[in-house]
């Protein structure tokens, strides 16, 4: 699944968005757009990790318009974090209330994660993906699993 | 049945016995039982020894507070230390030990240490032992440690893993006794979500979730409290919790009273006694004498009269009466009242209550002296908290009248400091009025309770000789923790390989699985050099590399996207050399300043565009470059039109180097004549990458960078392709010596944020004409100086000579001296990398030296143990 | 434990965040224009105060936004944060 | 001043210690001083003691806020050492080790000054690089210094972890056996009590709330206690350094950050010397009390309040147990924060403010206490000349213009 690095800002950015990947980036903040196996998570106010995306498109359509799209595809490996004890688990590596009601399904969150960072975005309400950078993917793995075990 | 046990009643479970030990004597519990109170039922009441005059002690209150029942619980690496026994539960098997004591719990020899007490005193320690000088160190002191200290720490490492938990709330409480559990209910029944804590298991409550065993302590801004959770057999899990709103029904605390011998065994707290009859279903005495300043002295009087102790007198100060001393050794046997005495077997105190108010003053929240509770209750917190019940102050009917003190001999104010009144007046006496004063020097408050049974008394006491109420005379700060927490809960899991998180490149098995030997670069696992032996690898890799092929993995280097109509501006402004003049398809080297002038990273950014260019940073700098980029874009420029995009991890980086590395090139489908500092996208062994023709080493060498999920597929296309040349992987270490062969600087290791671009030698990476991050700093006088320590080679005079990396430089022949009492030598600087090199034949060194610049061709000395070693000051260059 | 409201994404806990210290210097426009005492005084020169303090913050493991705080050094408590460019 | 000694002790016994005098008077403050100090930490009233031993100067008053020694001289890890990277730090620092030596017979009370020994762990080749660097330019100064190999560590300090199967394993260390502990309080209590007794008034809960300044002169400082006159000023106010400049408007190139600190309860003795880590953020000792004393990371944002965040002490925590893996079920007992005001560079400020007869002594940092002795009698000196003592000259703070920093950040454990 390609990952793109998406930045930009202003009208102009968001229509050119829209037009070549079929949706709009989020404006809300932590909000995730899906629809088909693509998806568009809000990373910050001009930030955005467009995931199942063609770069060369998104690309022509931005031509000219103050924007960058990068591709990332390598940078992140996902985990999933699913079942029962999901909110529980990473309760114990993260910060946040991971409480349906505060963390609703759709949303994600940029945050630390044990002692590295990642992104957690809520599929459902018994399951999470975590993307975190590559080099770190063993460690977070090893780090959950033990956290699960106690 | 044990004598003390009574035949009914409490919370244990009869039908469950535990046998357990004490000092090495088999006992039998019930489940429900604590330490302390299977202990009280058969009829154990010394239990320890006190901390300074080895006094007898016993089983004193039944909850946190204890500070004279301290044991040691479990044995050898699951050994828990100063237990408080009224904390303990039992459990089948337990095994406690006596703590402060030798050779036995009933003959202690420390307890010499009563007949000296009237030196003892407090803070004698700061009037004596200063003659002769030597003996405070090989005598005094060793004497005073060896005495002083507990119990013994474990001696081996603790098998328990540790846990975490971070929770969320609406309300939180503290505390589950009848007001906690009502204001959680409330809570609860309004919708809210609700979190309710409490040290023993106050039983389930309908919407809430209920934490039973689980101790908060500490309570941090915003609403941010910590609390750790128990099992029978140790602390277990730490929580963080933040909570919208927080009730704090936390309790009170009895007070002892002061008053001669009131430490020794049998001399209880009257609400202890009452919990024990109650609850453990313990008589701790059959004949009790009750002492108290207050209305609830009597009420405890009708309650042990009621559960089967029998009363011999209430002595209530507010009467007229008072206990002056107990009589007994070991156990007390009688008080003296007045003139006569009254033979009893326990003594029950009721000094009044003080509220639990530590953690609501950790809150920040005020406390107010109540003339009439006599204690301090809370009043008014920026933070949103409530104090409700008796934390709060509101107790049942309550009169109460001061008793501070009875003035006698070993009167105990702090039981496990082991103060008593006399010292409180002394300290007064020698001006330590301040209560910060006086609790450092009389180290009142510092024992295991940390206060909770001592400090209101003491306060008392002071403002008493010291002629002020007690408001004026203040409280101390409370501070964190509330009760004591283990260093294992605090760690939680982060120990061990998860101490710092591990990263590691796509290339990592391969690495591992060819003997690399890996080097700790940050968080990195980096090979350092492939072999068993780190001198003959080194000296191998680096023939290889100058005279055929190596290859490096060089994935941990920082890799940013830069792009936007201002980039070039934008690099302009961070580096201090020039890069919108740089043509598309090439690359530069650059040096990064802080704004005080001095070296910060390095590296090489190519141009892909017009308006896009990869920078690389150093692989500690990384993280710290992209936030210094980012941290001017938003902060300082923000009209730039920038962005910048981290992809280190997008590429994996494979270095190849050595004259051979064209051919190699051009067997991988590299078919391109690419210039030096140049660039150029191309399709290597079928994986689309990035080009770059730079040098770590200074020989021919290509930069290929691929997607990072292919780094490992390309990493061994390259070395089944480089086979028939030798090819050669290398670690750090050898990467280390090539760069310093050419006199490539390694920042962090050349320089340590004291050096410029200037002292580098690296002037032609500084632009003249522009203004970037650091310029101005390096106008300024002392970066002006023509003797500032600049970088040079070194050659020793012994060309098998490595010199020590760090080692200081001098201009005299020395040897390293012995430190201290000897003579000042002036240091001209140091040795920054020194190396064999296989290639020189020789060995070499890099260096930062005063004026090192106009010292070409002079000697100099770096003094070793026993010996200097010459060297000669050369151009930091060893291969052309 | 501070708990801190970032612009964007909502109070987040203190861990999330890197402080950068004094906010509203700005970075002269002309460096070589100053004296040395000047230039001093913008690269080490800071208020300090016991009080309320206009502060920069990072949400660096969060949405990566630089900020700016009204926090009070001595009660902790942050009466606002605001976004770059505000007064 | 009544001398304190074993037979004095003895002797008081008999008598129920009701004789002893108060360690200090409490004196009202005088109209005027030849010289006030701002500050009864350890390093003002040093200053004070050597002002009056040292220079004859007795109408000296030290003013404190609240109570003497109650800041960082109260609050930090105690320990003492001197082996600085930089000639000036390290010239500076061995001058205070070297008074600390005597101190207790200067005192005459016992600051119970342990040489226990204090070990800087190497992790990293990085690491020792830096430490072999250190360990020759202090024996080079004058200053013991050795380096050893991870089994000499783990013979000198038994219970430390060298296993090579950690995170970061211990590779070596520096070691500094002249280095060690001394009890803090009682560095200021006698600091106070000799003062006092040569003729120093010590003014307790008396804050200083502006300058008496004329013509670019310091005339006196006002107080809530009234005006008290001044021919010369020292600020000597650790954490409030800023606060105190900026009544006289002078800005600082310091913050004021929490630095915490805590004690585990009292164990029989199991730690024998003093062990730093730079890598992994910790120093731990064990006291006279038996309690593991250990020092925590500085907090990232300005504080004047004397806590610090949580999150460090967990931190500080997994560091201290992959050192001490058999500290694990011994418990904090206590922890607390101390206020630090840190320069750029991590070194002090000793010198002239641009108001005439106004000096400061701050900016100390983490590392304050060790310096205590030394600070205090070139501070004196300076303060008696009007010029700085060359030891402190180089602590100008003049040095931020000319660029002159002495860049100490590798000298303290934790990260500034």
């Amino acid at each position: 699944m390609t990952h793109l690095s998406l930045r930009g800002s202003g009208e102009r950015f968001f229509a050119a968005c829209e037009a070549a990947l079929g949706m709009r980036p989020p404006t809300a903040p932590n909000m995730v757009a899906s629809a088909g196996g693509k998806a568009l998570l809000w990373l910050g106010p001009d930030e955005w990790l467009a995931i199942g995306q063609e770069a060369a498109p998104l690309r022509e359509a931005l031509a000219g318009i103050h924007s960058s799209v990068v591709d990332v595809t390598s940078s992140r490996k996902s985990l999933v974090v699913s079942g029962e004890r999901a909110e529980e688990i990473l309760s114990k590596a993260a910060t946040l209330d991971f409480n349906v009601g505060a963390f609703p399904v759709g949303s994600c969150a940029q945050t630390n994660i044990a002692r590295t960072q990642g992104i957690i975005w809520r599929r459902s309400t018994q399951e999470f993906t975590i993307y975190v950078r590559s080099s770190f993917a063993p460690y977070l793995r090893a780090w959950l699993d033990d956290a699960a075990q106690v | 049945m044990t004598a003390f046990r009574l035949a009914e009643g409490g919370r244990i479970d009869r039908a469950r016995p535990l046998e357990f030990s004490f000092d090495g004597r088999k006992f039998q519990g019930f489940q429900g039982d604590t330490l302390a109170s299977a202990l009280l039922a058969n009829d154990v009441f010394l239990v320890g020894r006190s901390f300074k005059y080895h006094r007898p002690r016993g089983v004193m209150s039944a909850g946190i507070e204890e500070t004279n029942a301290l044991v040691a619980v479990g044995e050898g690496g699951r050994l828990d230390t100063n237990s408080r026994a009224t904390m303990v539960e039992l459990y089948g098997g337990l095994v406690a030990r006596s703590l402060n004591r030798w050779p036995s719990l009933g003959l202690d020899l420390g307890a010499i240490n009563g007949w000296f007490s009237p030196l003892l005193v407090a803070g004698f320690y700061y009037k004596t032992f200063m003659w002769p000088r030597r003996l405070w160190q090989s005598l005094y002191e060793p004497l005073i440690r060896r005495v002083a200290g507990i119990g013994e720490a474990p001696a081996q490492p603790d098998p328990d893993r540790y846990d975490k938990m971070h929770r969320h709330c609406d309300v939180l409480v503290v505390g589950g006794g009848r007001a906690g559990r009502a204001a959680a209910s409330e809570a609860a029944a309004a919708g809210k979500r609700v979190v309710l804590c409490d040290e023993g298991d106050p039983g389930a409550i309908a919407k809430v979730e209920v934490l039973a065993r689980t101790t908060v302590f500490g309570y941090y801004d915003d609403n941010f409290l910590c609390a750790v959770e128990s099992d029978a057999r140790r602390q277990k899990r730490l929580w963080h919790f933040r909570a919208k709103e927080v009730v704090l029904a936390t309790g009170a605390h009895e007070r002892p009273l002061v008053f001669g011998g009131n430490d020794k065994p049998g001399v209880m707290l009257a609400g202890a006694v009452e919990t024990y009859l109650r609850r453990y279903a313990v008589a701790p005495g059959k004949r009790a004498v009750v002492f108290t300043n207050n209305d609830s002295g009597h009420e405890r009087a009708r309650a042990f009269r009621e559960l089967g102790i029998d009363v011999a007198a209430v002595i209530d100060s507010r009467e007229g009466t008072v206990i002056t001393r107990t009589l007994g050794g070991k156990r007390v046997t009688g008080v003296e009242v007045g003139g006569s005495r009254i033979a009893c077997d326990l003594v029950a105190m009721a000094g009044g209550f003080s509220p639990v108010v530590h953690l609501y003053s950790q809150a920040q929240g005020k406390l107010r002296w109540d003339e009439k509770k006599l204690c301090f209750v809370p009043d008014g917190c920026r933070q949103a908290v409530r104090v409700v019940g008796r934390a709060n102050g509101e107790f049942p009917e309550y009169r109460i009248a001061p008793l501070w003190e009875v003035e006698e001999d070993k009167a105990f104010v702090d039981f496990g400091s082991d103060v008593v009144a006399r010292d409180v007046h002394l300290a007064a006496r020698e001006g330590f009025s301040s209560v910060e004063h006086f609790k450092r020097y009389t180290t009142t408050g510092m024992a295991a309770d940390q206060g909770k049974t001592s400090n209101i008394n003491a306060l008392a006491i002071l403002a008493g000789a010291t002629g002020r109420n007690i408001a004026e005379t203040g409280t101390t700060t409370f501070r964190a923790p509330y009760a004591p927490v283990s260093y294992g809960v605090l760690a939680g899991r982060d120990l061990g390989d998860f101490l710092e998180p591990i990263r590691v490149t796509p290339m990592h098995d391969w690495h591992a699985a060819h003997g690399a030997a890996f080097e700790n670069v940050g968080q990195w696992k980096r090979p350092w050099y492939y072999g068993r032996d780190m001198h003959d690898a080194v000296q191998a890799e680096a023939r290889s590399v100058r005279k055929s092929l190596g290859v490096l993995d060089a994935s941990t280097l920082g890799k940013i996207d830069i792009q936007g109509r201002d980039a070039a501006r934008f690099l302009d402004r961070i580096y201090a050399g020039t890069f919108s003049t740089l043509a598309i398809g090439r690359a530069r080297y650059g040096l990064m300043c802080r704004e005080d002038g001095m070296v910060f990273d390095d590296g090489v950014t190519a141009r892909l565009g017009e308006n896009h260019f990869h920078m690389t940073t150093t692989t500690g700098g990384a993280a710290r470059v992209l936030d210094w980029l980012e941290e001017y874009l938003q902060t300082e420029w923000p009209e730039l039109e920038v962005y910048c995009t981290s992809v280190t991890e997008q590429w994996a980086t494979v270095a190849v180097a050595g004259p051979r590395a064209g051919e190699l090139m051009k067997e991988l489908g590299f078919q391109t004549e690419l210039p030096f500092m140049a660039f150029k996208e191309a399709t290597i062994a079928g994986i689309g990458a990035r080009v770059f023709r730079i040098s770590f080493t200074g020989e021919l060498s290509y930069e290929i960078n691929v997607p990072g999920d292919q780094g490992l597929a390309l990493w061994k296309a390259v070395m089944i392709a480089g086979e028939k040349h030798g090819i050669t992987p290398y670690g750090t270490e050898t990467m280390h010596l090539l760069r310093a062969e050419k006199g490539f600087i390694i920042v962090g290791q050349e320089t340590d944020g004291t050096v410029t671009p200037y002292d580098l030698g690296l002037d032609w990476a500084v632009a003249k004409s522009k203004d970037f991050i650091g310029r101005r700093s390096l106008t300024r006088p002392d970066t002006r100086r023509e003797d500032r320590k600049q970088l040079v080679g070194l050659l020793p005079a012994d060309p098998r000579e490595v010199l020590p990396e760090g080692a200081q430089i001098t201009e005299v022949d020395v040897a390293l001296p012995r430190g201290h009492g000897s003579k000042p030598v002036p240091m001209v600087g140091h040795v920054t990398s020194s190396y064999l090199s296989p290639n020189l034949g020789r060995s070499f060194a890099l260096a930062l030296v005063r004026s090192g610049r106009s010292r070409r061709g002079a000697e100099l000395f770096v003094p070793l143990q026993g010996r200097a070693a010459k060297v000669r000051v050369v151009e930091p260059v060893f291969i052309k | 434990m501070l708990l801190i409201r970032c612009p964007w994404c909502g109070p987040r806990d203190e861990t999330e965040f890197r402080c950068g210290g004094e906010a509203h210097i700005a970075r002269p426009g002309d460096p070589q224009a100053l004296d040395d005492a000047a230039w001093a005084e913008y690269v080490f020169m800071r208020n300090n105060p016991k009080g309320w303090f206009r502060e920069r913050w990072v949400h660096s493991a969060g949405c990566r936004r630089w900020f700016n705080a009204e926090r009070h050094t001595v009660t902790h408590e942050i009466r606002r944060t605001y976004k770059p460019g505000e007064p | 001043m009544k001398r304190f000694s074993a037979f004095s002790l003895l002797r008081n016994a008999f008598t129920g210690h009701e004789e002893w005098p108060p360690y200090w008077r409490s004196p009202e403050p005088k109209a005027a001083y030849d010289v006030v100090v701002i500050g009864g930490g350890g390093h003002g009233l040093a200053t004070a003691y050597y002002l009056a031993k040292e220079h004859g100067i007795r109408n000296v008053a030290v003013l404190e806020r609240g109570w003497l020694g109650g800041g960082n001289t109260g609050r930090n890890t105690t320990i003492v050492r001197s082996n600085y990277l930089w000639d000036e730090s390290a010239a500076i620092y061995e001058h205070a080790l070297q008074l600390f030596e005597t101190l207790s017979e200067e005192l005459n009370l016992n600051v119970m000054l342990s040489q226990r020994g204090v070990l800087n762990l190497a992790h990293t080749p990085g690491d020792v690089r830096e430490a072999i660097r250190r360990v020759n330019a202090n024996r080079l100064n004058g200053i013991d210094a050795e380096w050893l190999d991870a089994k000499q560590v783990k013979e000198f300090c038994p219970i430390v972890n060298i296993s090579p199967d950690v995170r970061y394993p211990v590779i070596g260390a520096t070691l500094q056996r002249r280095a060690g502990v001394a009890r803090h309080d009682a560095v200021a209590w006698g600091y106070a009590r000799a003062a006092d007794a040569l003729g120093v008034d010590i003014i307790q809960g008396c804050e200083v709330t502006g300058f008496d300044i004329a013509g670019g002169r310091v005339r006196g400082v006002k107080t809530s206690r009234g005006a008290i006159g001044a021919g010369r000023v020292g600020i000597v106010a650790a954490g409030h350094n800023s606060v105190l400049a900026a009544m006289a408007g002078v800005r600082l190139p310091l913050q004021s950050h929490p630095l915490q600190a805590l004690v585990s309860e009292p164990v029989k003795p199991v730690h024998n010397c003093v062990v730093m880590s730079n890598a992994v953020h910790v120093y731990v000792s064990q006291s006279d009390k038996g309690e593991l004393v250990m020092g925590a990371g500085i907090d990232g944002f300005n504080s004047y309040a004397q806590r610090g965040s949580f999150h460090v002490i967990e931190h500080q925590m997994a560091a201290c147990l992959e050192l001490f893996p058999i500290f694990s079920r011994l418990r904090m007992m206590r922890s607390w924060g101390g206020i630090v005001d840190v320069c750029p560079d991590a070194s002090p400020i000793i010198g002239p403010l641009p108001v005439e007869g106004l000096y400061l002594n701050g900016g100390w940092g983490t590392g304050g206490f060790k310096a205590t002795p030394g600070s205090g009698h070139v501070f004196a000196w300076t303060l008696a000349r009007g010029e700085a003592h060359p030891l402190a000259k180089p602590f100008a703070l003049e040095r931020f213009t000319t660029g002159a920093l002495i860049d100490e950040h590798g000298a303290a454990a934790v990260a500034h």
